[in-house]
């Protein structure tokens, strides 16, 4: 079996070209979709597996050297645990000023916006949450499991 | 009278508890260490002769542990029964102590620290097994004495001490788990109590052969009686020290399995109830088997120690067989005989291990002519032998014959014939000691350079001797706490 | 006759969920290699997370997704929309589907690199030595 | 911070603390232990706390997020979910004393993943024992078990193959409670527990009933390994690292049976599950078979943690005989042995992990005269020894004794037996190591002892958690009156 990172021309040309103009796009409909989840179709699980799929892709058409510079290690930690943190920290947030946990109508009185407003807002920050982590989380399973955990040259 | 609310009863067993802590921290100096175990014996039948006016009057002390169960606290009550008990074990702990300073110093044990700290907590939980108030505290201090007694049991750490010790367990814990757990709750389950009260409390509330069922798992289940089949333990435990055998396997562990009879003929099952039941047969039998049999064991015992363990095991089967006839005298006797066996028994196992400190002789076929060096020793191992036997000026004479007035009462022939057979047996095993120690000639300069065994010895086996003697011309304290025990029956 | 085709084709969904079902099964317990075993487990869940969502379904009904103002103004007609609730639980189920074999796929890694080998009776040898 | 929703920070701050451990315990190591003993002692107040103001107020019923049930996932914390959030707390914070030192031993460098992991079992297990929505707690279900196979594939050798074996189990027994759920679900229409019990004894569809009742249970039992499906439960804990199995065996299976419990009692209503008797009978023999085999397995194990495994495996079987008893002493006994039992486990583990920490192996013959080397940790050993085998002061013998008791009222004397004889098997189990660990380095018969007499006590760090659970033992099993009392008998329901 030929050396897997032995490049050779043309074949690989079109997919890296092909990949660098899809990548930007890709994770632009990721946002929208994350963006748009609290009331239509979407949300944060399937918009953070668009965003992480954009960084696979570079992985896939690169290697993982690749596209950890596009976003590090230590950056993908932070997004990880800051959905997640985001996500609970907001239903703690809500359980402190009076409510119930995941009550957002009660941070109202933090920033007052109205109740109605601040439930839809409430489901936004948690669905922006949901999206880091999963996103950090998706690229992390790829290049761990590409990589057996070396994180260096991948597939 | 109505029980009256005291500590008195806890403190009594605390104090040796936590006594194990400054014998176990003073492990350095040892003569601090002895003094604290012989502090401990005072303080402890200081208290429990001081509740014994209170119950002589017919009073009884309650303290409540803990709630722990609906209908089954942990609690503790001293009547007639639990102070015989008491008193004997308190009493005789600290002439143990003191005969087991002189022992082990006269032979260096190692690790003596663990052994008096073992020794202070079997002695706190025998006085549990005496003061508790229903049969699930009783349950408590009975395996509490079977786990502390376990060290004691293995103190050389070798190879047999260590196989002797397995059998210990084995019996011990595998009875007590197996047989007597399971009959208990079944008592709890059908009286929805557990508390001694007189005349028992399972009247009219189990079927014959519940009862049946529950007698036989009791028996058995207290093996520390040590009934035949499960009395293989007490010649394995011989390999212990001597005090640990005298004091454990002559007054504390064996008592403490037929004091737990006691209570469950006497509070537990009912003597009316059995007798209706027509169970008294059944005890009597196990026991007279039990009394043959080991009586004839002893006769071909040659090493001192397991000839006496087998004479133990005939001697409470002595007591279970006098409960078991369920008439007033019998069971008179045999609640008596536990007090006096106790001081006889004693007696010779110091004397024993006595000879064994002076002469390293451990077999009686090497004891010819010590008497001579050893008089008081001997002449002590006489009278305990008397008292055994049941011989008039000794006190095992009044419980015998109780037992035997009791037998005739209940027209028992074949306990009749049971009581004196054994009684020639017991004479049979022990009087070749007393001859081979005086009259027989000295084998070849063999014993000329044995002399009496140390003071911290003989001063114990004496005193007991004189006691098992006194209690003949005296015995009027314990007759008394003796019928009340039994109540107005 | 007629009776017992009509029984299962009534109920065909929960026929099929079935058979895949032991199949997932089948492989799971059945097969030696390792990453087979992972692919049963993986058809065991799917086949669950088809019967969840056919239990939703309508005769006639739509995607459960609506115009917001015409719902403001006119309310939802059930029968007209499919029931969306087994479907939010499968989400969940599917991601918790992928955490396990994410977790699965590490967990082969690391025994590939401690025995060389994916074939269970080759470890098994391999532990008896 | 309002009190209403203080369980719910029981449960949220060692979930947030997880994550702050994964953020940033990669490269400053020493931030890992304040953090988790610091959220650890906090949920152990919070549910202390919980627990009072259950006892004061009676239930609390609270929604989170604020929507009504049935369409909002509604929290239930009753005496028992109260006492069992008490229970994990503990356990879970003096276990993780000893796991902070065994992890540095073992994982060094990896802590921050292997604590990470550890809240958040924590969390999930609180999680577990509050919900009140039968789906919400399969997803908890599959926290705690994903978690719990991280943790266990952290271990070296084969500890990655019984991981793996774990996983295909415990997804089959997840699954198994997934499809219970549908059913249900088809049936009732609603996933709230409170509802399904209304409404199921509305139906006349015994069948359907009975099966989703069926798949739910094989799925719980898969889960608590119990005795026919037990297969992973022995290579999963013993290959584990020290940390974890310190944690999660005492935990896991416990509260899994308090799973089991809370759906017969409050989902299917004991009316439904103990109908027909050929149920309660078949489930009662596998119950004795299950005790009077594992324990009989544990007879044949060479090391001390495996042995403890197959312990565990009987005591499930105690446990959920005691539940199908279908009497009010069984179920008191069964309730009353899952927080016995867990602070037994936890007792002898912590004793394996200091020996471990010290010798690196609890194999039966590196036990030989341990006692002179470790003499506090084979105290507590013995004490968690007496408490296994039922001796009365320590709290494991009041709880054999009620479910002696239910057996007995139960008429099941196949249950009594299994009790009696696995006490028996214990006594055995038990002796056989203290005797080697008592007589060890003297086997050879010369008088006085030999060998590495010098005091090799395991760190102070690790023996604080075992002498605090030695002594619990005994507090525990005095305060069983009042435990009962005020706790166990508010959750037996009237007709049982």
């Amino acid at each position: 079996m030929r050396d897997i990172n032995e490049h050779t021309p043309g074949e690989d040309l079109i997919i890296k070209t092909a990949v660098r103009l899809m990548v930007p796009f890709a994770q632009l409909f990721g946002l929208y979709v994350i963006v748009h989840g609290h009331y239509s179709p979407g949300g944060g699980f399937q918009g953070g597996v668009i965003l992480g799929a954009a960084f696979i892709m570079l992985a896939l058409a690169f290697d993982v050297k690749t596209s950890q510079q596009y976003m590090t290690i230590r950056v993908n930690t932070v997004f990880n645990n800051l959905g997640a943190a985001i996500f609970v920290g907001v239903g703690a947030l809500s359980a402190i000023f009076g409510g119930l946990f995941l009550d957002y109508s009660a941070l109202d009185k933090l920033i007052p916006m109205g109740p109605v407003e601040w439930r839809s807002f409430g489901i936004f920050l948690v669905e922006v949450g949901v999206g880091f982590t999963v996103m950090s989380i998706m690229v992390l399973l790829y290049w761990n499991l590409s990589s057996g955990g070396a994180m260096d040259e991948g597939l | 009278m109505t029980p009256t609310l005291s500590i008195w009863p806890l403190i009594a067993i605390l104090v040796s508890l936590l006594g194990a802590l400054p014998i176990m921290l003073s492990a350095r100096q040892p003569n601090l260490r002895e003094s604290w175990t012989i502090l401990i014996a005072l303080v402890k039948l200081s208290i429990v002769a001081s509740l014994l006016p209170g119950v002589l009057k017919g009073g009884s002390y309650v303290f409540t542990i803990a709630q722990v169960l609906p209908g089954v606290p942990i609690e503790l009550r001293v009547d007639a029964l639990g102070m015989i008990f008491a008193l004997v074990a308190s009493f005789l702990w600290l002439f143990t102590s003191i005969y087991s300073i002189g022992y082990m110093r006269a032979l260096d044990e190692h690790a003596q620290t663990r052994y008096f700290a073992s020794f202070a907590v079997a002695i706190s939980a025998t006085i549990g097994i005496a003061f508790s108030a229903n049969l699930l505290t009783m349950y408590l201090f009975y395996e509490m004495l079977s786990l502390s007694t376990y060290p004691l049991v293995t103190h050389h750490q070798d190879a047999e001490a260590r196989a002797s010790g397995r059998k210990y367990l084995t019996y011990i814990l595998g009875t007590s788990i197996g047989l007597a757990l399971p009959a208990m709750i079944m008592t709890y389950a059908a009286a929805g109590t557990l508390d001694f009260t007189q005349g028992g409390i399972l009247a009219g509330k189990a079927s014959p052969e519940l009862l049946a069922l529950l007698l036989v798992l009791f028996l058995f289940g207290f093996a520390k009686a040590g009934l035949m089949p499960f009395h293989g333990w007490l010649p394995a435990a011989m390999v212990a020290p001597t005090p640990v055998s005298s004091f454990l396997h002559g007054v504390a562990v064996v008592k403490a399995g037929v004091f737990a009879i006691f209570r469950i003929i006497f509070h537990i099952l009912g003597p009316e109830t059995l007798q209706l039941a027509h169970l008294g047969s059944l005890i009597t039998y196990i026991a007279a088997v039990t009394i043959l049999v080991a009586s004839l064991i002893a006769l071909t015992q040659d090493s001192m120690k397991r000839r006496l363990a087998y004479s133990t095991i005939g001697q409470l089967a002595y007591m279970v067989l006098g409960a078991g006839m369920l008439s007033a005298t019998g069971m008179l006797g045999g609640v008596m005989h536990l007090a006096m066996h106790a001081f006889g028994k004693i007696t010779l196992f110091f004397c024993a291990g006595a000879i064994y400190v002076a002469s390293k002789k451990k077999n009686i076929s090497q004891m010819n002519g010590l008497g001579k060096r050893m008089p008081i020793t001997y002449l002590a191992f006489f009278l305990g032998s008397l008292s055994i036997i049941g011989m008039p000026p000794l006190g095992g004479f009044i419980s015998k014959w109780n037992m035997l007035i009791g037998a005739v009462e209940g027209e028992q022939l074949v306990l009749i014939v049971v009581l004196l057979v054994s009684s020639l047996l017991n004479a049979a095993y022990f009087f070749p000691i007393v001859y081979r120690g005086f009259f027989a000639p000295a084998t070849d300069g063999e014993g000329d350079g044995i002399k009496e065994a140390p003071l911290f010895c003989l001063i114990p086996l004496s005193v007991t001797a004189l006691v098992s003697l006194a209690l003949f011309f005296f015995p009027d304290t314990l007759v008394q706490l003796a019928r009340m025990a039994l109540g107005t029956w | 006759m007629e009776a017992v085709i009509s029984e299962i084709v009534a109920k065909y969904n929960y026929w099929i969920y079935v058979v895949l079902m032991m199949i997932g099964f089948y492989a799971m317990i059945g097969k030696r290699n390792l990453v087979k075993k992972l692919l049963g487990m993986n058809i065991f869940q799917t086949a669950i997370i088809l019967f969840f969502v056919s239990i939703g379904v309508k005769k006639g009904g739509g995607i459960p997704i609506v115009d917001k103002y015409q719902a403001l103004a006119g309310g939802v007609d059930a029968a007209t929309v499919v029931n969306p609730l087994p479907h939010v639980l499968m989400l969940t189920a599917i991601v918790v589907g992928v955490s396990v074999t994410g977790v699965a796929l590490a967990v082969l890694i690391r025994i590939h690199e401690e025995f060389g080998t994916l074939e269970e009776d080759e470890i098994l040898e391999k532990l008896r030595q | 911070m309002s009190t209403p929703n203080l369980h719910l920070f029981v449960l949220v701050v060692p979930l947030l603390s997880a994550l702050a451990v994964n953020l940033w315990g990669r490269n400053n190591r020493q931030m890992i232990a304040p953090l988790v003993l610091g959220s650890l002692a906090f949920s152990v107040l919070g549910s202390i706390v919980v627990m009072g103001n259950v006892l004061r107020h009676g239930t609390i019923s609270y929604t989170v997020g604020n929507w009504q049930p049935p369409f909002g996932i509604e929290l239930i914390i009753d005496p028992l979910s109260a006492m069992m959030m008490v229970l994990i707390s503990v356990v879970a914070l003096l276990a993780s004393f000893s796991s902070l030192k065994s992890a540095e031993q073992e994982l060094p460098g990896r802590e921050a993943f292997f604590f990470t992991l550890y809240l958040i079992l924590i969390a999930g297990l609180h999680g577990l024992v509050l919900t009140g929505d039968a789906f919400n707690l399969y997803v908890l279900l599959e926290i705690t078990s994903i978690t719990s196979y991280g943790l266990i594939a952290m271990g070296r050798g084969r500890a990655a193959l019984s991981s793996f074996n774990y996983i295909i189990m415990g997804t089959i027994g997840a699954c198994f409670y997934l499809l219970g759920v549908g059913y249900i679900y088809i049936l009732t229409g609603t996933l709230n527990m409170a509802d399904i019990a209304r409404i199921l004894p509305t139906l006349n569809a015994p069948v359907a009933t009975t099966t989703a009742i069926a798949f739910v249970l094989v799925g719980l039992w898969v889960k608590m390994a119990f005795f026919p499906l037990h297969a992973w439960l022995p290579n999963a804990y013993s290959h584990a690292p020290t940390g974890a199995g310190t944690m999660v065996a005492p935990l896991m299976t416990k509260v899994t049976v308090y799973l089991m419990i809370r759906v017969i009692l409050n989902v299917y209503t004991p009316a439904l599950v103990f109908t027909h008797d050929w149920v309660t009978n078949g489930v009662m023999w596998a119950a004795a078979i299950a005790i009077v085999c594992g324990s009989a397995l544990a007879l044949g194990q060479k090391d001390l943690r495996r042995m403890l495994t197959y312990i565990i495996i009987a005591e499930v079987g105690y446990m959920v005989g005691g539940v199908f008893l279908a009497n009010s002493n069984g179920l008191t006994g069964a309730i009353l042995h899952i927080v016995n039992d867990s602070l037994m486990t936890l007792c002898l583990f912590l004793v394996v992990a200091a020996i471990i920490y010290r010798q690196g192996s609890v194999s039966l013959d590196s036990l030989q005269g341990i006692f002179r080397r470790m003499p506090i940790t084979m105290a507590a050993f013995t004490l968690g020894a007496f408490a296994m085998i039922g001796v009365p002061p320590t709290c494991g013998f009041f709880s054999k004794w009620y479910l002696i008791l239910g057996g007995i009222d139960g008429g099941h004397w196949e249950f009594v037996i299994a009790l009696v004889v696995s006490s028996l098997i214990n006594v055995i189990l038990f002796f056989r190591i203290i005797e080697l660990a008592y007589f060890g380095s003297l086997a050879d018969g010369e008088h006085h002892e030999h060998g590495s007499t010098e005091r090799h006590e395991a760190p102070w760090w690790m023996l604080k958690p075992l002498v605090i659970t030695a002594v619990l033992l005994i507090v525990v099993g005095f305060s069983t009156g009042p435990l009962i009392n005020n706790v166990i008998s508010l959750i037996i329901p009237a007709g049982f």
